[in-house]
């Protein structure tokens, strides 16, 4: 029987390692896995490489593991937010490593990994500093940079439902960059508000399909 | 002199928004826009992290921490609202597909060049979120701005000295003292706030400005 | 107030001409805008250019348009079904042009149209007849070939309901290129089996959101 | 001589089927492949029209005309299943989510090349379909065949004469008399038909065969 529902931070963590690379979904703490998060920081891990939309914001999560010197590197669009100081500190001391990626490319690149693509070519950041040292190619008129898929070897997703085959749904905008997420990384990690049956979750609303996950895990917030 | 508060420069891009319009409001100033748009105008709004149809601020206790818009805060979804996530969101954002967004700037050249992501201090953080994607995505770039910098520096350029955000982009200016119109590498005053004469709009400005031939009073109301 | 609800094949087909190219959903019978094709062929529209994943399957739809010699080219990834003769027939007396694109490329450059996307490389096709006179890339060791968004002027699609801003869900399988469709069409003409009211469907239900829509029409199965 | 038929290869097939599995079978013999997956191995079979964790065929007057697979024939869909659009279902083959495809073949190479969609006949309208994406994005591409053509032609060559479907693709070949592995430019017999020798294979074969050190006979019930 296909079962991927684990019981605990250490099964659902099986494999991390010292310098991996994680795929953090969330848009500031809406979608964030932050309890998957916290039980990385909590077994030590270090020299993560975190990709992420945001580097962190408020108390949780991501910042936990800034505060800690965890984190050797923030692949994201926008690192810092009003309440995340920790970011703006460790940049500033040269303790952070940070590769700023165009929203909308660094959502595309994940697709392209998930999706098979060799690389696509993009108009956004053509003539930006975020273009340079890229291939740029006129195609019909228009001036695009080559840009190239982007893959994890983790993924760190929050749902809402998940069945055993690892079927999930989300809450609303909590959705933003999971569906992605899921399909780029080797192991996707998911916690979730609550299991539910198999053949609970209608068929065509089903978001992200159980074959981009590997591990579920019920999750209560803290 | 009587320079526009930015109520006022969003009470007017509001103004031009028509219905029917798929719009996207960038964070803090063209925020506001939403609040001005005339009542009996059906528009749907579009924030980056996949919302289509964004409602208003929820009222007190009725916040969900799951659906927020782009600059993080508590927002609700009309009837006809939708969900998508992230890649489809900037699908929508950089296939075309958004008549108009609302950008604040540091600075805008005559040609339409932007500059509203980085400025030259780096000892900050650089961060770009999805300002690039919406400069070369929607149809329309309208930025809303501050003629000049709080220290007197005219922030519409011949060029742009700060790290542009896309090339050729931007298509009107909403700024305290004027509304213009970026078109064949010029700036067209259209409208021009009450009190300030054509020469004082240039000392202000950068570069030259034309004056449309029907250029009139930019009008808004107490706000 | 915006509403995309149109009442007749006259307002829904507005804009046609000869000449146009259509984007076709559908997949076999699932999904295919039969009673729109058909509605294009009874006002007499001639020389047009399909996309669709079959040239027309059973006895509706493309078959009729293709019996009339409408038809001037289909771009398809399997033209013929086990019940089109009038495809082969029509091939072999080379009165219809065909451009075969591997299923997965189509719709990826379907998809590349409509989300902004300039080009993509795929590993698809590399070293095969449907590759020929196209670049070819390395990246990472792995050929891959480059392939060009696919637009149209027309997208006609079959879904389930829709409300007056055009968002629609679909019937099961039926979905198919319908999503992928609309965003790749300048204007997306979708024939509903039913419309409903504005906020009856679920904001995380909603398969295409309406941005992608320009008209919906009320279509019984005929 | 005992050759196997289309039931009895596709039954043999089924047995290589890992529990847990994301299956994608093409149209025609590989579809027979669901019918013979044991009962308590849990297999998820994908459509590229977009369906996930496909079931059997409905019970008469149970179809469903908008749930179809890729052969267009009416299919159910297992508690589990999910519905995906074209291109989200392209994505899954393409990216390498899919572990196992079954296909038939006009020819195969001993590199591992497929020839599957097209034959020099060019008064046929060609069609590809979806197997050029299956066959470069499936980790696994089984292929089912008969060893030699209705008119005794060697399918198995030591290359292919056909357009080809892509290049190094296929893993295993399930013949009518063999199966096959496709490793390292050669074809490796791992099981052969009951009373059928080694000579009789190659003389059926267009290229060298090499005969695994266990290569066992192949067995399967009567079906």
């Amino acid at each position: 029987m296909i079962d991927k529902r684990v019981y605990d931070f250490d099964a659902a963590l099986e494999g991390m390692k010292d310098g991996a690379t994680i795929m953090s979904a969330g848009f500031g703490a809406a979608g964030a896995p932050q309890e998957l998060l916290e039980a990385v920081l909590d077994r030590g891990y270090r020299d993560l490489v975190i990709i992420s939309n945001n580097a962190g914001e408020g108390e949780r999560g991501l910042i936990k593991l800034l505060k800690e010197r965890r984190i050797a590197k923030v692949i994201c669009s926008f690192p810092t937010s009003s309440n995340s100081e920790i970011t703006k500190e460790l940049y500033s001391a040269g303790l952070l490593e940070l590769e700023i990626v165009p929203q909308g490319t660094m959502s595309e690149r994940m697709r392209a990994g998930g999706a098979g693509i060799g690389g696509f070519y993009t108009r956004t950041s053509v003539n930006t500093p975020l273009a340079e040292g890229k291939e740029v190619r006129n195609i019909d008129g228009d001036d695009y940079v080559l840009e190239y898929p982007l893959k994890a070897e983790f993924a760190f997703i929050k749902a809402r439902e998940a069945d055993r085959w690892g079927n999930l749904t989300y809450n609303l905008s909590a959705r933003g960059f999971g569906p992605t997420m899921a399909m780029a990384a080797e192991t996707t990690i998911v916690q979730v508000d609550r299991f539910v049956e198999l053949g609970e979750i209608d068929p065509e609303q089903v978001i992200t399909p159980g074959i981009y996950v590997d591990r579920v895990m019920e999750v209560e917030a803290s | 002199m009587a320079k526009l508060n930015r109520k006022q420069i969003a009470w007017r891009v509001a103004q031009d928004i028509p219905e029917g319009a798929y719009v996207n409001l960038g964070i803090g100033a063209p925020e506001m826009v939403a609040n001005y748009l005339p009542d009996d105008r059906e528009v749907i709004i579009h924030s980056e992290n996949g919302l289509l149809g964004m409602g208003p601020t929820p009222t007190p206790g009725e916040e969900d921490p799951d659906l927020i818009n782009a600059g993080k805060k508590p927002v609700t979804l009309l009837d006809g609202g939708s969900i998508s996530h992230h890649t489809d969101s900037f699908a929508m954002i950089r296939g075309g597909h958004i008549d108009i967004c609302v950008l604040g700037a540091f600075q805008v050249a005559q040609n339409g060049d932007l500059a509203n992501w980085a400025t030259l201090d780096n000892s900050r953080p650089p961060g770009v979120g999805g300002a690039m994607d919406l400069a070369v995505g929607a149809k329309d770039v309208f930025v809303i701005t501050d003629h000049c910098t709080r220290d007197g520096q005219p922030k519409l350029l011949n060029q742009c000295s700060y790290p542009l955000t896309g090339t050729a982009v931007v298509t009107r200016v909403y700024s305290d003292h004027a509304l213009i119109d970026v078109r064949d590498n010029s700036f067209i005053v259209r409208e021009i706030a009450d009190g300030i004469s054509s020469d004082q709009l240039s000392d202000m400005t950068g570069t030259a400005l034309t004056f449309a031939d029907d250029c009139t009073v930019l009008k808004t109301p107490e706000l």
